[in-house]
């Protein structure tokens, strides 16, 4: 093996000495999948493949903000602020927080954030080069806590999109004085020696937990970030290859103060098992929050049959939301018409009156089976002798591209509404899915829309014709619908410098949601949930529809679980 | 034995063992699927990853796994990194190697397996030997049947039975992991009795779940063996039938069941991979079942081969080891 | 006078492992010849390992001599084919050892029969063959209603060692090769079958060959002997010259070793010595080693001495009579 | 001890009305009918007749080591003055070896291959003297190696480094081990050829000799026992038809069955004279009715056909089963 | 022409039970194989009759009533994709017959085949097939299934690939059996008699060896159809499988990932996974019943 060589192996952290104990009740038991996505020891952000925030890494690395998306207002933490300085969006100044400090008792400067964001513009494997590269023209330190980012181009959901952190998405700061020193600092791991500006310290970390806790001169205190965090360890118990009744059960048991997201069946029967468990929305259906991730079935718009509107008129007609709803979400409105989650922002722009012309004009949300037959027939296909579409003796391949751990329950049950309206559906959950979707080999796939959070650009904007190259090339981040209009594209090129308030900015975007809707570029299905089941017996304050707390998301995994898990407090039990 | 047997043993073991890579090479090699594509695929899935880099990240990495050069010199460079037991770099959880990956899960698999697949191995055969052993008592005998009926009985079903029954509804044993939660591996005897605790109900999985088809093996055996005329003799000379039972019996029908453990081994990781998963134990059925669903080939393939090596060493030691229980073979 | 069967120098030996070939010489260099009209009756007898059964296995066919020619009436055995081959299949058969073992156990008796029947052509039709196979059977005392039809463990060892006869009966080779045909059969049977195979020879024309450790049945049984001792030719000639006199110290050890049925012969007083394990190694006589009369000569191979006009030893304690080539040991077997 | 035993001349042996069946799915067979005789220690019995007519079973039922779907269904075997039908299992296991051995018929498969012939004999020794000290025992073992004319190298050897000779040789070393004081030894040498066979007699007589015990020596070869025996019992059908000295037996034969016997041996006198007994011999599933070998009888009665002769003692002691002798003898 | 004497007439010939009476009398003897038989003839009815009866479209999701436990609309309950079980245990049942079969028959045939050519024919023939099964012997398989399935293009697994991938390296086991059976036979002396009748190789093959195989080549073939079953088993358990197809493995595959002993629904796994015990139990019977009937010392007295 060529290149490769070199890189230090991945290994485990054991504590240097006994552990100190920690009671029960000042720890808290997170269940999740341990080196899961990642290598063990890669604490190191800049590790690619190989470092994910997902495993606790969240609790290391802070970012410049986070994001309060039950509340649509930005949470400063590294920052005190971060401000366009100019009305065209081309900079931006950020000032840092005086008292942020690396665990080495070091403070966070200017310095940092300029070698963050310049290894991003430097480095091509790692996640935000194409945006630094695409966007900003200059960083620079003004001082040690300001640093000034000039911009290329209008750039008005730069800071949102990218310095921001919400979900999963958003830039940690790295600490410049240990990165810097490293040969290179894309390939070390960073194990427990990397300093970090997190509250937490990793102990202990094998392939069966990772065991966190809390350090003692964490900044976030002094600068009132947060009170002094009660959780005095976070465990995060590998469950990745367990069955879900055993994750379930094991919260049942309070084993678990909380665990990954679940099935809606599953967790409705972990509330009625133990009175202390909680949803996101208490002990009522949907149980959970609104993910930024809404489910489309998606067409390969270039490919025939694909390549009809009349078909994917007809496949959109084929489904029906409220047999979805029923029959996976116990009768709660997961379905949907839209492309984006129905966040504050995203719900007054779906209920504006353009849109809702839109929507009534093409009725999007129709499941009529007589329709989408006169449509199929129109399109020049027969039904042969199995009941199924076909044309030039050629039966119509529907197999629905998706993935089993997340479309597990949705693939199946739209792949046999197809088979109902005549489609020749199949499910393929193999692990060659996502690359037929990119290849544009396969027509028909289930995949989200991880675009927008406060306004409908980014979603939009997932179908402008520039991505859509041709057929059997990779068709860049997520956009496979290879769908090419320059009507749209218009709309798109000229709301994109406007800010996501300006009117001609609205305007715009019920424009484009109509042509979305008029061209079925891809079939809207399924809003998605976080069903995270939350344990009060050791810990109460989780997050909830009615506790909005920080108004983050609930996801103790998401970038944003450090502002969740420090706000925690203890009831008291033994 | 002589040397010359000896070496030829360690040919064939050799042999074994380029043909197995041989298979784990090619084969993925014959679709025309690209892992390190599907790798990257995943990960731009979960977002966050620059799109229009990704085809540039792929064309680096092919570099960097060597998956631009001709197939012949891949195979080749796979070979002699085989020798050095280097199977290369795990994708999932790039940057550790495979061999790290299996060196960390190892002790985890060993411990089970090993326990498991002892312990059935004598109970299975003491069971099929007593139900072939016309001189047992019936209900003693009878105590075989049941276990027949287990070898219809996968492993993991077994295990999802078990972890319903004892782990859910009576609570008895613990749900999942290696040990109990927020606690750090340590040399005590707390630390090695919960360790135990928590590995009793796979290892009932793995045993239960094996233990027929020795019973059903040396059950054929025994039948042959009862018949041969130096158990008759045995029973002739006025011997006890505790000893002939021992000495002459199942030390005779032993024989080909040992050749029968080493490759029972390969069965029994493929049982691991679901039943370790299925208990949470960070063992290398874990680490295998997470490769076949990530799709993490280096890793499927390093596992795959380095079992298929186990096997075959551990074939070659019980051929090593066989003469010592067979004059027979001592001697021609 | 045309031969029917000639083995000119015939040896055969048996290799094991590819590597690390070890041989063991089964048979050497035995010459021999059958003429074809006088149909005889030859034993060839030794002990266990003596190399019986390797040359029934030459005989026929069913494995090549190391080196040495086997001419079946003027052709070599080995270059037959085809037509010739099948030939030869029916013209030499054989009555083997285990009457149960040469029963295919899925069949019924009555396979045995017809598909020599079948393949060779001797019946013109269905009822002629059942017809054939009936008197064949009743020729060795057996009622076909009895037999036919049936499993071979649903008979007796000495109704299926009587179909063998019948079978040989049925095909009326021009030589049969017996390779103890009653050793595994009780001794009131023994008889019976024993006279059936002399009817063969004498009544049908049938040349013998019948191999056996049972001198007493070979001497009632058979014009003239071979004994062989460890692949080794060591006392041939008339039968009767052999076992009364015998000449070869082995052949004297055998001879004393006979059981005879009578209590006035008893069990010769010589000792015996117990045969090594390992093969008759080196040069010489094989038998130096267990022989109580070696001498150093012993230890080149010995030529048959000529005793008398039908009996020849290979032994020095004759070395004053005249030596007899090898390839004209038959002249010194009578018909 | 057998300085006593020797010097008394009461039959060490004595079976009494045998009776063994085999359940078969074919029906019932009865293989052993009635047997009775008795035998002093010292003397040797030849037991013949065809196969089939019982003679192993015989054996196996003096061992008390018939299996199913065979039965004892009756009779005594009494050794000195103990009847083995009454022992309980554990006695009887002591019984066999100590008090009545066996050698068995195929000593071919006879021995353990995976066991040293010495531990083959020390097992059987420390079976039934379970105090005895080590070295007592091997001595034990060598001295009955020694007087079977085996070296002492024998006793570490394994079965395959010995010859058919051999190994027969040292079945019969085991079978004296412990000095018993019945011998039965079931066609020892029907696997030999006859100069080893010769050398197995010998064997056999010598230590017969030695340790002055009663031999049983089965098999069919009349010439064997002409050899070897004092007295010769004749089986038919599971019936003893007649038991006399070897001399009468040869010179004057009584039952037309024994008569057809000796008739058909060869010699050297009457060569090329053939004499078969015609027919076969009966199905023990359907026996001939009366006599059981009426039909093949030459000298048959029309009561042979419908009335079972009984055992009848001839003056002088013989024993016959035949309705020839009706009038002559008083009943056995 | 003869002087032997004729044997007088035997009297009653005995009477031999008929074969059927004689086979049911082993099956009584043969407990595992009468058990296994039974069993196995129980599941073919169940299958054959619910392929008759039941309609094989409710085997698919979407098809009846959700989550309903067994009661007597539907005996084996539904399941969370509104699949009914009962027809999905006929269809899968069938599906997992026609695996076993197909696979076993395959497996058997080229195992037969070559076994047959490799003890026949000898030589360097005998040594590559021999030393090739050896070296191929060690090679877990069910793991090396697992790469293959997981190499394919998804689309390329179906219900005849899965069974082809479990021959692919499965025949080692029947040729090493059959070859060695074969190297025996040969030698037996039957073979030598039917030469000296003028019968040729190939008669001598399949008229005289073949036919005395059958108990071993029914015994690999049984052992085959586990083997098949059971990869097939553990390919779908693995996700590997089929997935639209209601395989037993797919069905306790699904159920696990819908958490279904947790949500209650226990019928979902537990009937997939009786049905598969069944079936393998009376396989693992069957074929140690016959491994009793191929082995002459076993084989009970008749
Ligand atoms: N197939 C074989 N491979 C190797 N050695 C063999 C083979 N067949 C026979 N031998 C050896 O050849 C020698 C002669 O054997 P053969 O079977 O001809 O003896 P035999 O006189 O027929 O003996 P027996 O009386 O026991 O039947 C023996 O030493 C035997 O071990
Ligand atoms: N296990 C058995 N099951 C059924 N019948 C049996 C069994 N063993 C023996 N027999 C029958 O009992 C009768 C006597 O058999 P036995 O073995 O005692 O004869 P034998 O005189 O020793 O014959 P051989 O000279 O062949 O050894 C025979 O008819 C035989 O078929
Ligand atoms: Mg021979
Ligand atoms: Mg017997
Ligand atoms: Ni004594």
């Amino acid at each position: 093996q060529s290149g490769g060589a070199g890189l230090p192996a991945a290994q485990e952290i054991a504590p240097k000495g006994a552990l100190p104990v920690v009671p029960r009740n000042e720890t808290l038991v997170l269940g999740w999948g341990v080196a899961g996505g990642t290598s063990m020891g890669t604490t190191n952000p800049w590790v690619l493949p190989g470092y994910t925030h997902q495993e606790g890494n969240n609790l290391l690395f802070e970012p410049l903000m986070y994001f309060a998306i039950f509340k649509g207002e930005y949470i400063p933490w590294l920052a005190d602020s971060m401000e366009y300085t100019s009305p065209d969006f081309t900079s931006l100044e950020i000032k840092l927080n005086k008292d942020a400090k690396w665990s080495d008792g070091k403070p966070v400067t200017s310095k940092d954030v300029v070698y963050t964001f310049e290894g991003q513009m430097q480095r091509e494997t790692l996640p935000y080069h194409a945006h630094f590269q695409q966007f900003v023209e200059s960083v620079t330190a003004k001082d040690d806590l300001t640093v000034e980012v000039k911009f290329k181009q209008p750039a008005p959901r730069f800071k949102f999109e990218v310095l921001t952190e919400k979900f999963d998405t958003g830039l940690p700061i790295v600490p410049e004085h240990w990165e810097a020193a490293q040969a290179d600092p894309t390939k070390a791991v960073g194990l427990d020696q990397m300093p970090h500006s997190g509250p937490y310290d990793i102990v202990a970390w094998n392939a069966n937990q990772k065991i966190m806790d809390l350090r003692p001169d964490w900044w976030g205190v002094k600068a009132g970030r947060s009170p002094e965090p009660a959780v005095k360890r976070v465990v995060v118990v590998n469950v990745l290859n367990q069955p879900m009744d055993t994750v379930a059960q094991r919260l049942v048991n309070n084993e678990f103060d909380s665990s990954v997201d679940m099935r809606a069946q599953i967790i409705g029967n972990i509330l009625e098992q133990n009175k202390d468990i909680q949803s996101w929305t208490g002990t009522e259906s949907p149980y959970g929050y609104l993910d930024w991730w809404p489910n489309s079935l998606w067409m390969n718009d270039q490919l025939p049959p694909y390549n009809d509107v009349r078909v994917r008129k007809a496949i959109s007609l084929a489904i029906d939301r409220d047999k979805i709803d029923e029959v996976l979400y116990d009768g709660a409105k997961i379905a949907t018409i839209y492309p984006f989650p129905l966040y504050p922002n995203l719900q007054k722009f779906a209920d504006s009156d353009a849109v809702k012309a839109e929507a009534a004009k093409y009725e999007p949300g129709k499941f009529d089976l007589e329709e989408s037959a006169k449509l199929m027939t129109e399109a020049g296909f027969t039904k042969n002798s199995d009941g199924l579409w076909e044309k030039d003796g050629k039966t119509f391949d529907a197999t629905i591209q998706a993935f089993e751990n997340i479309h597990g329950d949705i693939a199946p049950v739209l792949a046999e509404m197809l088979r109902q309206a005549g489609f020749d559906a199949n499910v393929n959950f193999g692990t060659d899915a996502y690359q037929n979707m990119v290849d544009g080999k396969a027509g028909l796939y289930m995949f989200g829309h991880g675009a927008s959070l406060y306004d409908p650009f980014e979603a939009l904007n997932l179908f402008h014709g520039k991505y859509s190259n041709s057929i059997g090339s990779a068709a860049g981040n997520n956009r496979f619908s290879r769908y090419k209009n320059e009507e749209f594209d218009k709309i798109l090129d000229e709301i994109s410098p406007l800010g996501s308030d300006d009117p001609k900015f609205q305007e715009g975007a019920a424009k484009a949601m109509g042509i979305y809707w008029r061209d079925v570029i891809d079939v809207p299905v399924i809003q998605w949930l976080h069903r995270i089941p939350y344990n009060n017996h050791y810990w109460k304050n989780w997050p909830s529809s009615t506790n909005v707390a920080s108004g983050t998301n609930g996801a103790f995994w998401a970038h944003t679980g450090l502002p969740v898990i420090v706000s925690l407090q203890p009831t008291g039990a033994q | 034995m002589t040397f010359k047997l000896v070496i030829r043993r360690l040919v064939f073991l050799v042999l074994v063992i380029w043909a197995a890579s041989t298979i784990v090479f090619f084969i993925p090699r014959l679709s025309s699927r690209n892992a390190l594509r599907e790798r990257f695929g995943e990960l731009a899935r979960t977002g966050g990853f620059s799109p229009e880099d990704l085809e540039k990240i792929i064309a680096n990495m092919n570099q960097q796994f060597g998956l631009d050069q001709p197939l012949l010199t891949q195979y080749w460079h796979y070979l002699g990194n085989i020798v050095r037991l280097d199977f290369g770099y795990s994708l999932y959880r790039y940057p550790s190697t495979v061999s790290d990956l299996i060196a960390q899960s190892l002790p985890w698999t060993i411990g089970l397996l090993l326990v498991t697949t002892i312990l059935s191995f004598v109970i299975g055969n003491l069971l099929g030997a007593i139900s072939a052993w016309p001189r047992a008592p019936g209900w003693l005998r009878g105590f075989a049947t049941p276990f027949i009926l287990l070898t219809g009985v996968p492993p993991v079903i077994m295990g999802i039975l078990l972890l319903f029954f004892i782990g859910f509804r009576l609570k008895w044993l613990p749900l999942g992991g290696a040990y109990s939660v927020g606690v750090v591996p340590t040399w005590t005897w707390v630390f090695f009795f919960d360790l135990m605790r928590h590995q009793i109900l796979p290892a009932l999985a793995l045993i239960f779940g094996s233990v027929g088809g020795w019973v059903l093996s040396m059950r054929g055996m025994g039948i042959t063996i009862q018949g041969e005329d130096y158990v008759n003799f045995a029973e002739h000379k006025g011997l006890t039938a505790g000893r002939i039972f021992r000495d002459y019996y199942v030390r005779n029908a032993m024989l080909p069941q040992v050749t029968g453990f080493a490759l029972a081994l390969g069965t029994v990781v493929t049982s691991a991979i679901i039943v370790e998963g299925l208990f949470g134990l960070p063992g290398i059925g874990t680490m295998l079942n997470l490769a076949i669903r990530s799709n993490d080939f280096p890793t499927i393939y390093g596992i795959v081969l380095f079992i298929t090596i186990a096997v075959a060493v551990l074939m070659t030691v019980v051929e090593f080891i066989l003469p010592l229980l067979d004059p027979r073979i001592r001697h021609s | 006078m045309a031969d029917l069967l000639q083995l000119e120098n015939v040896s055969k030996a048996y290799t094991r492992g590819l590597i690390n070939t070890h041989a063991t010489i089964a048979l050497r260099n035995i010459s021999l010849t059958l003429k074809e009209d006088e149909p005889t009756i030859l034993t060839v007898a030794g002990e266990s390992g003596s190399g019986k059964t390797t040359l029934a296995m030459l005989l026929l066919g069913f494995i090549l001599p190391t080196t040495g020619r086997i001419i079946y009436r003027g052709r070599n055995i080995s270059t037959l084919y085809g037509e010739d081959k099948l030939a030869y299949r029916r013209e030499v058969q054989a009555v083997f050892q285990d009457p149960f073992a040469v029963f295919n156990p899925f069949y019924t008796v009555d396979h045995l029969l017809t598909v020599p029947i079948k393949h060779f052509k001797l019946a013109k039709s269905r009822a002629d063959a059942r017809n054939k196979m009936e008197e064949a059977l009743t020729a060795v005392g057996l009622r076909p209603e009895d037999i036919l039809g049936r499993f071979p463990h649903q008979l007796s060892g000495g109704q299926r060692q009587r179909i063998n006869v019948a079978r040989a009966l049925l095909l009326k080779p021009r030589l049969l090769i017996a390779d103890e045909p009653v050793s595994m059969v009780d001794a009131s049977l023994r008889a019976t079958i024993l006279e059936t195979l002399r009817n063969l020879q004498r009544d049908h024309g049938v040349s013998i060959i019948y191999i056996t450790h049972d001198l007493t049945t070979a001497y009632h049984i058979a014009k003239s002997i071979i004994v062989l001792y460890r692949g080794g030719v060591m006392e041939a000639g008339d039968v009767d010259a052999v076992i009364k006199d015998p000449r070869h110290p082995y052949t004297q050890l055998l001879v004393d070793s006979i059981p005879w049925p009578n209590l006035d012969q008893r069990w010769g007083a010589q000792p015996i010595k117990a045969r090594e394990a390992s093969g008759g190694s080196g040069e010489g006589c094989r038998f130096r080693s267990r022989c109580p009369m070696a001498m150093d000569q012993c230890a080149s191979e010995p030529p048959l001495y000529e005793i008398s006009r039908r009996h020849t030893a290979s032994c020095f304690l004759y070395d004053q009579q005249p030596e007899v080539v090898k390839e004209r040991l038959s002249e010194m077997l009578p018909a | 001890m057998h300085a006593l035993r020797a010097a008394t001349a009461d039959p060490v042996l004595r079976v009494r009305n045998l009776e063994v069946t085999y359940y078969t799915d074919s029906g019932r067979a009865k293989a052993l009918d009635n047997v009775s005789f008795t035998l002093n220690s010292g003397e040797k019995l030849g037991m013949v007749g065809e196969s089939g007519s019982g003679k192993s079973t015989m054996a196996l039922a003096m061992m008390r080591m018939i299996k199913p779907p065979g039965r004892i269904e009756g009779g005594q075997v009494i050794v000195g003055d103990t009847d083995l039908m009454s022992l309980d299992q554990e006695g009887m296991r002591k019984a066999r070896l100590s008090k009545i051995a066996y050698i068995p018929q195929g000593a071919m498969n006879s021995l353990n291959p995976v066991m040293r012939i010495g531990a083959q004999m020390v097992d059987a020794v420390k079976s039934h003297l379970p105090g005895e000290p080590k070295a007592a025992i091997e001595a034990r073992c060598r001295r009955a190696l020694q007087s079977v004319d085996l070296d002492a190298s024998v006793f570490r050897m394994y079965a395959h480094e010995l010859s058919g000779g051999m190994k027969q040789r040292v079945c019969i070393a085991i079978g004296i081990l412990l000095d018993p004081h019945v011998i039965i030894a079931d066609e020892p040498t029907s696997a030999l050829d006859v100069v080893t066979q010769r050398q197995v007699m010998e064997t056999i007589d010598n230590v017969q000799k030695q340790i002055n015990a009663a031999v049983i020596l089965i098999g069919h070869d009349m010439g064997l026992m002409a050899q070897f025996v004092d007295k010769v019992a004749v089986m038919y059908a599971g019936r003893l038809v007649e038991m006399s000295t070897v001399r009468e037996m040869f010179t004057d034969p009584k039952h037309p069955y024994a008569r057809a016997l000796i008739s058909s041996l060869p010699s050297l006198e009457n060569k090329g004279v053939f004499q078969g007994i015609p027919g076969l011999a009966p199905s023990l599933l359907r026996l001939p009715s009366g006599c059981a070998f009426h039909p093949r009888c030459s000298s048959a009665m029309a009561m042979c056909g419908t009335t079972r002769p009984e055992p009848r003692i001839l003056p002088g002691g013989r024993s016959v089963t035949c309705h020839l002798y009706d009038g002559e003898a008083s009943h056995g | 022409m003869s002087t032997v004497a004729l044997s007088p007439p035997v009297e009653k010939s005995i009477e031999r039970p008929g074969s059927l009476v004689l086979f049911l009398r082993y099956l009584r003897r043969n407990k595992g194989l009468a058990l296994g038989v039974i069993i196995l003839l129980a599941l073919v009815a169940f299958t054959v009759i619910g392929l008759l009866t039941v309609n094989t479209k409710n085997a698919y999701p979407l098809s009846v009533a959700l989550k309903k436990p067994p009661s007597w609309k539907y005996p084996f309950g539904t399941d969370f994709f509104g699949r009914d079980l009962l027809a999905a245990m006929v269809v899968g049942m069938w599906q997992t017959a026609f695996i076993g079969v197909l696979a076993g028959g395959l497996g058997t045939l080229i195992g037969v085949f070559l076994g047959f050519i490799s003890a026949y024919f000898g030589r360097w023939i005998d040594g590559s097939i021999r030393t090739i099964c050896q070296i191929l012997t060690p090679i877990p398989v069910l793991l090396i299934q697992v790469v293959i399935a997981g190499s394919l293009d998804k689309r390329d697994v179906t219900i005849v690939t899965m069974a082809l991938i479990v021959v692919l390296l499965a025949w080692m086991g029947p040729t090493l059996v059959i070859r060695a059976q074969v190297l025996t036979m040969k030698e037996r002396q039957f073979v030598a008699v039917a030469k000296l009748s003028g019968v040729s190789d190939l008669g001598i093959i399949f008229k005289e060896i073949l036919p005395c195989l059958l108990p071993f080549i029914a015994a690999a073939f049984v052992a085959q159809v586990f083997v098949a079953v059971f990869a097939s088993f553990y390919l779908a358990v693995l996700g590997l499988g089929p997935l639209r197809e209601p395989l037993l493995g797919n069905i306790i595959w699904a159920a696990q990932s819908q958490g279904a002993f947790f949500n209650g629904w226990w019928w979902w796994p537990i009937i997939p996974s009786i049905a598969m015990i069944l079936i393998l139990g009376s396989l693992a019977l069957i074929n140690m019943g016959l491994d009793e009937l191929a082995n002459p010392r076993v084989r009970r007295s008749e």
